[in-house]
C-alpha cells in the first residue's frame, strides 16, 4: 500500500455541474436499500402533481359534460369552494401532522366540541351581548387545547397517535355532547354571523379563510425552520434529536396547530350553519386523511405538500357536486367514492413515477 | 310550535291513492323539486325517501331530483346551495339537524324557493313556507300514556326507555314527553339507554340495559327499526315478564302486535310517508292549489302528524301503510 | 482541550461503558479503536450530549462540562458525524446541513444565504457538484455521508467527532474525506476519528485510544511507534495478522455454477457477463455508485434485468424472481444488513431459518425444535457468538449478525453466495474471520460472488475480478494479475470516459 | 503481514457460555431511537401481558364494588362475552393485518355488506327454504373477498393500506345499502338461528366461535409458517422478500383473511340481532384496532400477540358492561372510554417495561 495517497478529487472525473445533477440518481427509494420501504415521492417541481391536476381536470370535465352550464357556473364554483372551505383547513393541519410523522384521528370530533363550546357560550351569555371575538377565540382555545393533550400523550406519555388521538376522538365527543346538553346551540350573536357569513370582493368569507389558512401552511411548511423541523421529526426523528431539534415539543406543536385548525373550523362550521352541535364534524376525520394522503404527503412522515392537499380538497368537494349535480344515489356516490380514491392515489403514483424518470 | 297530542288537521297521512283528493291530482304546469334528506341508514329513513320518490313518479308533472342521504350538515347545506343554483321550484328538506339547515333554507326562501321542512324542525320560522311535523314530544306522550295504562296500578312498576340517537333533538323531545306522560301515573323512567337507531345499536344497548336491570314491567323503544335488535336481545336474555311498546310502527312490529305471541303489544306511528306529504304539499304550492278538505284557500304553514297508538286491536287498520324495515 | 474521565453509562442496568479515560489534543486526528460493541458509538454519544452518563466527567477547553443534550454540545463546539446516516431524506442537502441552527429571520428561512454557504461548505469538501437544493433522499450513500460531513463543519466546531465516516465510502472518497481532516487539523480544529479499518487510522491518525468491553485499555498511543498487531492484540484480546488466506487455484474442470450473460439493468448498468466456477471466488471492484449492488440483486432476480440471462447450474433462471433464485441455490448477504437483511426483533435462530423454515414444518405446522436444532448446528460452524439461539439478533455485534446472514444461506444448502459488502461495520477479529469463511466455502465447492469497497479485499478474496465504472464493466480477469493501483486507474478512466 | 493465518476463533477471548448470555445487551427500543413512534414490547413471557391483566382485574373489582352481584353473575360474564365474540372475531383478523404491518380500515363495513348480502339471500329466497350453510358461506365468500380485493389494491397496486381499506369502507357501506335497498334485512330462516342463537355445554354458540377463531389465530400466528411469514412480512418486508418469502401474496392472505373473519363476525351479527342491515358494523374497525394495539401488538407490524388481543377485546368489552351496570350516560361513558384507553396503554407500557427490566 502507498504511504501517501495522491489528492483525491472527483473534479477530474466528472464534470461539476451545480445544476445539473449526474444523470444517475438514485430516487427516493433506495435501490431496495434501507428506503425500499416506504414508497417514493418524487424530488419536487410540478412533476408529483400532475395526477392531481389531471383527475381535477378529469372530474371538471365530467361535470361540465353532463351538467353542462349548471356545473360550470360562478355559483356553483362557490359551493363547491364553500364545502371545501372546512374540511380543507382541517387537511391543512392534517397535513402538518402526518408530515411529522403522526396522524390525527380526533380532528372532526375536537371540531365539534370547539362549535359547541363557542356557542354554548354564545347562547348563554345572552345573545347581543357576547362579541364574536369571544366566540372565536373559545373556538380556537379550545381546539388547541384538545391539540395540546393529544401532543402531550403522544410525545411525552408515548401512546401511539393512532390510540391517543381515538381516545380524544371519543371522549371529545362526549364532553361535547354534556355542554350541548344534547341540545343544537343556535348561534344569536348577529357580530359573529355578519363577520363570517359576509362576502368580501364576491367570494365567501369562508372561501378567504381557507384560502388564508392554506397560504399561511404553504409558508409556514416550506419556507420556516418550522416546516423544515416538522419534515426532519417526521421523516427521521432521531437524525432530528440528534441535530438539536427538541423532537417532543415539535410534535406536541404539532399537534396543537392541528387542534388549532379544528378550532378554525369549528367556527367556520358554526358560520355556515348557525349552530354549534356535538355531531358536528363527525367522520370528518376520516376524509381530511384522505384529502391529505390523495393529495400526495406521505403517511409514513418525512413529506408532505400543501399544495397537493388543497387539490386533494378539491377534488373530493368537486367529485361530491358532479355526484349531486347527476342525481347519483347515495349508495351509488358512495361505491363511485370509494373507487376514485384508488383511482386517484394509483393515477398519482403511477404518472409521479413517470414524470420522475422522464 | 304546537306539541299537543291531539290531533290538529286530519291530513290523511297514510299514502292510499283514495285519500288523495280529486281535483288536485289534474296534472298542472310541470315543477322541479329538490328534496334532500339524511342518509338511509335506517328503515324509516329509507321509506320516507322511497316514498317521497314514489310520490314523486305519481304526477307526471313533477320532477324530483334527489340528493339523498348525508349526516353531515356542512354537504346537506351545499346540496341545498346547489339547488338554489339551479333554480328548482321548491325544496322539500328533511334536515339531519332542524338549526342547522335553517339558514340556508332562508336564504333558499329568499331566493323565492319555497322550502318544506319535513320532520326536524328548523330554527326559525321565515326558513319553510310549510313545515310537516310529526309529533316526537306526542309520541313520548303517547307511549307513556300506554303504559300508565297497562301498569300505572303499580306505583313501583320499573319502567325502562331504549332511546335514539341522545344527541338528535328529537329524541329529546320523545323523552320528555315520555316522562311527563308518565309523571301523570306517577311512574318515572328507571333505566335509560340510547342506541342509534340501527339494529345493532338496540341489540347492543338492550342487552346492557336488560343485564342492568333484572325485572323490568314496561319498556319503551323509540324506534322500530333499533327494535330488531332490541328484540334479539330480549330473546337471547329469555325474558318476558314485560310489556314492550315500540315506535314509528314498522310493518314487522305491527305483525308482532297482530302475532300477539311476544312482549311487544304496541307501538307509536311516527309516519314515514312525511317527506312524501311534503313533495305533495310543495306541488299544490307552486301550483297555487290548495287542500280541498280545508276551506282555506292555500296549503297551511304546520302541519303536524298525529302519533296514535297501534295495538292488537287496530292493527289491521294500520298494516297496510306501515313501512317495511 | 477534551479530557474524559472514568466516564460509565449504564441502560437499564447494562453497563455499555465502563470507564472510559480520554484526552484529545487541539488539531489532532485521535483515532478511536474497539470490537464491534466495545463503546465507541455510546462514548460519542455521551460527548455529544446524546446520552447522560452514568458517572464520570468531561471536561472541555479547561472547564468540566455536562452537556444534556445535543444542543449544549454544539454550541460548546463539539460537532458529530453518527455512525447510523444522520440525515433526512425528505429535505435538501442545504437543509439537512443547517438542520437545528437553520438560518432565519424570525423563523423564515433564508434561502439565498442557506445555499450560499451550504455551497461554499461542498466545495470545501470537493464536492461541488452536489447542488444545494437537491433532496438528499435522491442521493447514493455517499453522498449523504457528504451532507453530514457538511453539517459537522457547518458548526465551526472546535472538535469534530467522526463514527465510521469512511464505512460508506470508497476509497477515492476515503482520500478526499482525509484532505478534509488535514485542513481541519492544520487550523487546529481536533478530530476524534473511529474506524474498522486499521490503515486508514495510519494514513491519518496521530494518537490512538483502544476501548474493549466498555474500558479503556490503552489511550494516547502514538500512530507511528505502534504496531498493527499490538492493536490488534489490545483490541482483542489476542493475536491475529492481518491477511488474506492463501487461495488454491480453482480446477480448470470446475463446473460453472453461476452464468451471468449480457445481463442490463436500463439506466445502471449493462453487458454484464462473468462466469462463476465452484470452488471460485468472483469479486466486484467499483466505485461506490458504480453498479455493484444493483447488479447482484439483478442476478438474484430482486430487481428484474432489462435484458440478459442468469444461469444457475446450467439452467436459466426466471428474471426478476427471489424465490426462483432461492430455489435454484442462490443466496443473497445484502449491502444493508439491517434494513434488508434481519427481523432485529426476532432471535437469532428463526433469523438463520427465514428461507427454510417451512422445510422443517410439518405442513404448516411449525417444527422449532428442529429448526432450532440446525440453527445452532450453523451457529458452532461458524462460531456465532453468544450461541444463544433465542436471543434477538438486534443484539449481535455487527459480525455476528453478517454470520447470521450467511447462516441462512448455508441452511439452505445455496451454492452459490452473493455477499454485498461482507465487512462493512465489521471489526478487525471479525473481519479476518468472515475472510477465512468465504475461503472455506468455496473451497467446500461453492461458487462465491463478493462486492467491496476495500479494493485491497476484493483483490485478495477473489480468483477473479471485475471492475466496474458507472454500470459498465471496464476490466475482466484474474486477481492475480491486477494491483490496487490499476484498480483505481480503471476505476477513473472509466468514470471519466 | 504473515502470509498464514492460525485457525481463527475467538474462543481465547470470551469463555463462551450457552446458558448466560452477555451481560450487554439492547433491548427492544433502540437507544432514544426513533422517539417513541414504535413502542416496544419486550421479548416474550407473560411480561408482557402483565398490564393487560392488572387493568382487566382492576375493572372487575370496580364493576364488582359498584354492581355487586349484579355484575358477578354467571349471567352477566355471559353477557360480557356475547358482546365481546363480535369484536372479538375482528380483533383477531386484525391482529394478522397489524402485526404484517398493515392496517384494515374496512372490516365493520364489510361486516354490514356480508350480513346485508346473506341476509338478502335468505329472505329473498324464501325463507324457511334456505338452508343455513348457504347464509354462511355467502357471508364468509363475501368478506373473503372484500378482503382479497383490499390484498391485491395494497400488495400489487401499492396503495397506501390506510387508504386502500378507507376507500372499501365507503364503497362496501353502499354497495350493502344498494342490496339491502335500504332495509333491514330481517332472517327468518330458522335453521340458521337455531344454531346461531342455541348454547352448548351453557355457553352461547357465539362465545364458543370466538373462542374457536382466537385459538385458530394462536395457533396460526405462534406455530405456522404463515404466522411466521406474517412477522417476517410485518417486521421487515425487504429482508423477507430477499429471503425468498412472496411478500405481495402474502398481504394479500393476510387482508383476505381479514376479511374472512369479517365474514364471520357477519354471521355472528345476524345471529346476534337476527336482521342484516348496512348499518351493521359501524366503526368497529376503530374499536377493533383500539383492541389490537391496547392488547399489545405493535402498531408497526412486526410483533403480534394474540393473547394480548383477546385482553384487548376483553376489556373494552367488561368496560361498556361496568358503565351500563352504573347506569352512566353515553356521553360520560364516551369520556370515561377515552380516558380508560389512554390509561391502560400507559399502564400496559410501564408495566411491559419494568417487567423487562427486572
Ligand atoms: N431506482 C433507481 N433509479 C435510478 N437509478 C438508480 C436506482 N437505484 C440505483 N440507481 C443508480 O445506480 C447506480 C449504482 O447504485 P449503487 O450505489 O447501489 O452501486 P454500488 O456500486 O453497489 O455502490 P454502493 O457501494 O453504494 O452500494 C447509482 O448511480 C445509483 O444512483
Ligand atoms: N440504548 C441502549 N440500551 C442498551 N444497550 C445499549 C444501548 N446502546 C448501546 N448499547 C450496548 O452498548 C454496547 C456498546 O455499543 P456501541 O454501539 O457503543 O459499540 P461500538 O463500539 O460503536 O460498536 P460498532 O463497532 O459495532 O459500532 C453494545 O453492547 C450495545 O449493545
Ligand atoms: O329514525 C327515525 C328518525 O330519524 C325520525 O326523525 O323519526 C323517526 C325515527 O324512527
Ligand atoms: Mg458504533
Ligand atoms: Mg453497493
Amino acid at each position: 500500500m502507498s504511504e501517501q495517497l495522491p489528492p483525491l478529487s472527483t473534479a477530474g472525473s466528472v464534470p461539476p455541474d451545480p445544476d445539473h445533477p449526474a444523470p444517475l440518481q438514485r430516487t427516493g427509494s433506495q435501490p431496495g436499500g434501507p428506503a425500499g420501504r416506504r414508497l417514493s415521492v418524487p424530488g419536487g417541481g410540478l412533476g408529483r402533481d400532475v395526477g392531481l391536476v389531471v383527475a381535477l381536470a378529469a372530474l371538471c370535465v365530467v361535470g361540465v359534460a353532463t351538467a353542462g352550464d349548471r356545473f360550470a357556473s360562478v355559483d356553483n364554483v362557490l359551493t363547491i369552494l364553500r364545502l371545501a372551505a372546512v374540511y380543507g383547513v382541517l387537511a391543512i393541519g392534517m397535513t402538518f401532522v402526518i408530515t411529522g410523522g403522526g396522524i390525527d384521528l380526533s380532528v372532526g370530533s375536537v371540531l365539534g366540541l370547539a362549535s359547541v363550546w363557542a356557542s354554548t357560550l354564545a347562547t348563554q351569555t345572552m345573545a347581543e351581548d357576547t362579541h364574536w371575538l369571544v366566540m372565536v377565540s373559545t373556538a380556537l382555545l379550545v381546539g388547541t387545547a384538545c391539540g395540546v393533550v393529544n401532543g402531550v400523550l403522544i410525545a411525552y406519555g408515548r401512546v401511539v397517535a393512532f390510540i391517543a388521538t381515538l381516545a380524544m376522538l371519543v371522549a371529545a365527543r362526549g364532553l361535547a355532547e354534556i355542554i350541548a346538553n344534547r341540545r343544537t346551540q343556535v348561534v344569536n350573536v348577529r357580530s359573529f354571523l355578519d363577520v363570517f357569513r359576509g362576502d368580501v370582493l364576491g367570494v365567501p368569507v369562508l372561501v378567504w379563510l381557507f384560502a388564508l389558512v392554506a397560504l399561511a401552511g404553504w409558508f409556514l411548511l416550506n419556507h420556516t425552520t418550522f416546516g423544515r423541523r416538522t419534515v426532519a421529526v417526521g421523516g427521521n426523528p432521531e437524525a432530528a434529536r440528534l441535530a438539536g431539534i427538541k423532537v417532543q415539543r415539535h410534535t406536541t406543536y404539532l399537534y396543537a396547530l392541528s387542534g388549532l385548525t379544528a378550532g378554525i373550523a369549528a367556527v367556520m362550521m358554526l358560520a355556515r350553519t348557525t349552530a354549534g352541535s356535538s355531531t358536528n364534524g363527525q367522520l370528518y376525520e376520516l376524509d381530511a386523511i384522505a384529502m391529505v394522503v390523495v393529495g400526495g404527503t406521505l403517511l409514513a412522515g418525512g413529506k408532505g405538500t400543501i399544495v397537493g392537499t388543497v387539490f386533494g380538497v378539491l377534488i373530493f368537494s368537486t367529485l361530491t357536486n358532479v355526484f349531486v349535480q347527476n342525481d347519483l344515489s347515495t349508495s351509488v356516490q358512495a361505491i363511485a367514492k370509494g373507487a376514485i380514491i384508488v383511482a386517484a392515489v394509483l393515477l398519482q403514483q403511477r404518472l409521479a413515477v413517470r414524470s420522475r424518470s422522464s | 310550535a304546537c306539541t299537543s297530542n291531539t290531533p290538529e288537521e286530519p291530513e290523511d297521512t297514510s299514502s292510499a291513492p283514495a285519500a288523495a283528493a280529486g281535483a288536485n291530482d289534474e296534472p298542472g304546469e310541470p315543477v322541479v323539486i329538490g328534496f334532500s334528506a339524511p342518509a338511509a341508514d335506517h328503515g324509516w329513513m329509507g321509506a320516507i325517501t322511497k316514498a317521497a320518490q314514489a310520490e314523486a313518479d305519481r304526477y307526471e308533472d313533477v320532477e324530483l331530483r334527489v340528493a339523498e342521504g348525508t349526516n353531515d350538515v356542512n354537504l346537506q347545506i351545499s346540496q341545498v346551495e346547489q339547488f338554489i343554483n339551479d333554480g328548482v321550484d321548491a325544496i322539500v328538506l328533511l334536515p339531519y339537524d332542524g338549526a342547522a339547515l335553517t339558514e340556508v333554507a332562508t336564504r333558499a326562501m329568499e331566493a323565492g324557493i319555497p322550502v318544506v321542512n319535513v320532520d326536524r324542525e328548523f330554527s326559525s320560522r321565515f326558513a319553510a313556507r310549510t313545515t310537516v311535523l310529526g309529533d316526537n314530544y306526542g309520541m313520548g306522550v303517547s307511549a307513556g300514556t300506554y303504559i300508565c295504562e297497562q301498569v300505572g296500578k303499580n306505583p313501583d312498576a320499573v319502567v325502562a326507555e331504549i332511546a335514539g340517537i341522545d344527541s338528535l333533538p328529537l329524541t329529546q323531545d320523545r323523552s320528555q314527553g315520555f316522562s311527563d306522560a308518565l309523571s301523570d301515573c306517577g311512574l318515572d323512567v328507571d333505566n335509560r339507554v340510547a342506541a342509534d337507531f340501527t339494529v345493532q345499536g338496540g341489540q347492543a344497548a338492550a342487552a346492557n340495559l336488560l343485564q342492568a336491570a333484572p325485572k323490568i314491567d314496561a319498556l319503551w323503544n323509540h324506534d322500530d327499526d333499533q327494535g330488531v335488535g332490541v328484540m334479539a336481545a330480549i330473546s337471547e336474555a329469555g325474558r318476558d315478564e314485560f310489556v314492550m311498546v315500540g315506535g314509528a310502527g314498522s310493518a314487522n312490529v305491527m305483525r308482532d302486535i297482530q302475532a300477539g305471541n311476544s312482549v311487544l303489544k304496541a307501538t307509536v306511528i311516527y309516519p314515514s310517508t312525511q317527506a312524501a306529504d311534503g313533495i305533495r304539499l310543495a306541488r299544490l304550492i307552486l301550483q297555487e292549489k290548495a287542500m280541498t278538505d280545508l276551506v282555506e284557500v292555500q296549503v297551511p304553514r304546520t302541519v303536524q302528524l298525529y302519533a296514535p297508538v297501534v295495538t292488537a286491536e287496530n292493527v289491521e287498520e294500520y298494516l297496510p301503510t306501515a313501512f317495511e324495515s | 482541550m477534551l479530557a474524559v474521565r472514568g466516564i460509565v453509562k449504564e441502560f437499564s442496568g447494562v453497563r455499555a461503558l465502563d470507564g472510559v479515560d480520554l484526552d484529545v489534543r487541539p488539531g489532532e486526528v485521535h483515532c478511536l479503536l474497539g470490537q464491534n460493541g466495545a463503546g465507541k458509538s455510546t462514548l460519542i454519544k455521551v460527548l455529544a450530549g446524546a446520552h447522560r452518563p452514568t458517572s464520570g466527567t468531561v471536561e472541555w477547553q479547561g472547564r468540566e462540562v455536562r452537556p444534556t443534550s445535543p444542543v449544549d454540545a454544539l454550541r460548546s463546539g463539539i460537532a458529530t458525524m453518527y455512525q447510523e446516516l444522520d440525515v433526512v431524506g425528505g429535505l435538501t442537502v442545504a437543509e439537512n446541513v443547517f438542520l437545528g441552527h437553520e438560518l432565519s429571520r424570525g423563523g423564515v428561512t433564508r434561502r439565498r444565504e442557506l445555499h450560499q454557504r451550504t455551497r461554499e461548505l461542498l466545495d470545501r469538501l470537493g464536492h461541488n457538484r452536489l447542488s444545494p437544493g437537491r433532496e438528499v433522499g435522491s442521493l447514493s450513500a455517499a453522498d449523504q455521508q457528504i451532507v453530514s460531513l457538511a453539517r459537522a463543519l457547518s458548526h465551526d466546531a472546535r472538535l469534530i467527532v467522526m463514527d465510521e465516516p469512511s464505512a460508506v465510502l470508497d476509497s477515492e472518497e476515503v482520500g478526499n474525506l482525509f484532505r478534509v481532516v488535514r485542513q481541519l487539523t492544520a487550523d487546529g480544529v481536533a478530530v476524534l476519528y473511529i474506524s474498522h479499518r486499521l490503515e486508514e487510522i495510519r494514513q491519518i491518525g496521530d494518537r490512538i485510544t483502544v476501548l474493549k468491553d466498555g474500558r479503556t485499555v490503552a489511550t494516547g498511543l502514538p500512530v507511528a511507534g505502534t504496531q498493527t498487531a499490538d492493536l490488534i492484540r489490545l483490541m482483542t484480546g489476542r493475536t491475529l495478522h492481518r491477511a488474506f488466506p492463501a487461495r488454491p487455484p480453482v480446477p480448470s474442470d470446475a463446473a460453472p455454477l453461476l452464468e451471468v450473460r449480457d445481463l442490463a439493468l436500463r439506466g445502471v448498468f449493462s453487458d454484464v457477463s462473468f462466469t462463476v466456477r465452484a470452488g471460485e471466488v468472483v469479486g466486484l471492484a467499483g466505485l461506490v455508485g458504480s453498479g455493484r449492488s444493483e447488479v447482484l440483486e439483478t442476478v438474484y432476480g430482486a430487481r428484474r434485468a432489462t435484458a440478459g440471462q442468469v444461469l444457475v447450474g446450467g439452467r436459466p433462471l426466471r428474471p426478476g424472481s427471489v424465490p426462483a433464485a432461492v430455489r435454484a441455490g442462490m443466496g443473497l448477504a445484502p449491502e444493508e444488513r439491517k434494513a434488508q437483511g434481519l427481523l432485529l426483533d426476532e432471535p437469532v435462530y428463526r433469523n438463520i431459518t427465514l428461507s427454510t423454515f417451512g422445510r422443517f414444518a410439518r405442513g404448516p405446522v411449525l417444527d422449532e425444535r428442529s429448526e432450532r436444532a440446525v440453527a445452532r448446528e450453523q451457529i458452532q460452524a461458524l462460531d456465532l457468538r453468544p450461541v444463544d439461539p433465542d436471543r434477538p439478533v438486534r443484539t449481535l455485534s455487527g459480525g455476528n449478525q453478517q454470520k447470521a446472514m450467511l447462516a441462512r444461506w448455508l441452511v439452505h444448502g445455496c451454492r452459490v453466495l452473493l455477499l454485498d459488502e461482507p465487512t462493512r461495520g465489521v471489526d478487525v477479529g471479525a473481519r479476518a474471520e468472515m475472510y477465512e469463511l468465504v475461503n472455506s466455502l468455496s473451497r467446500a465447492g461453492n461458487a462465491v460472488v463478493v462486492v467491496s469497497s476495500e479494493i485491497e479485499e476484493v483483490l485478495g478474496l477473489s480468483d477473479h475480478v471485475l471492475v466496474l465504472a458507472e454500470g459498465r464493466v471496464v476490466h475482466s480477469g484474474p486477481a492475480a494479475q491486477i494491483d490496487e493501483h490499476r484498480v483505481l486507474d480503471l476505476v477513473m478512466e472509466g468514470s471519466a470516459a
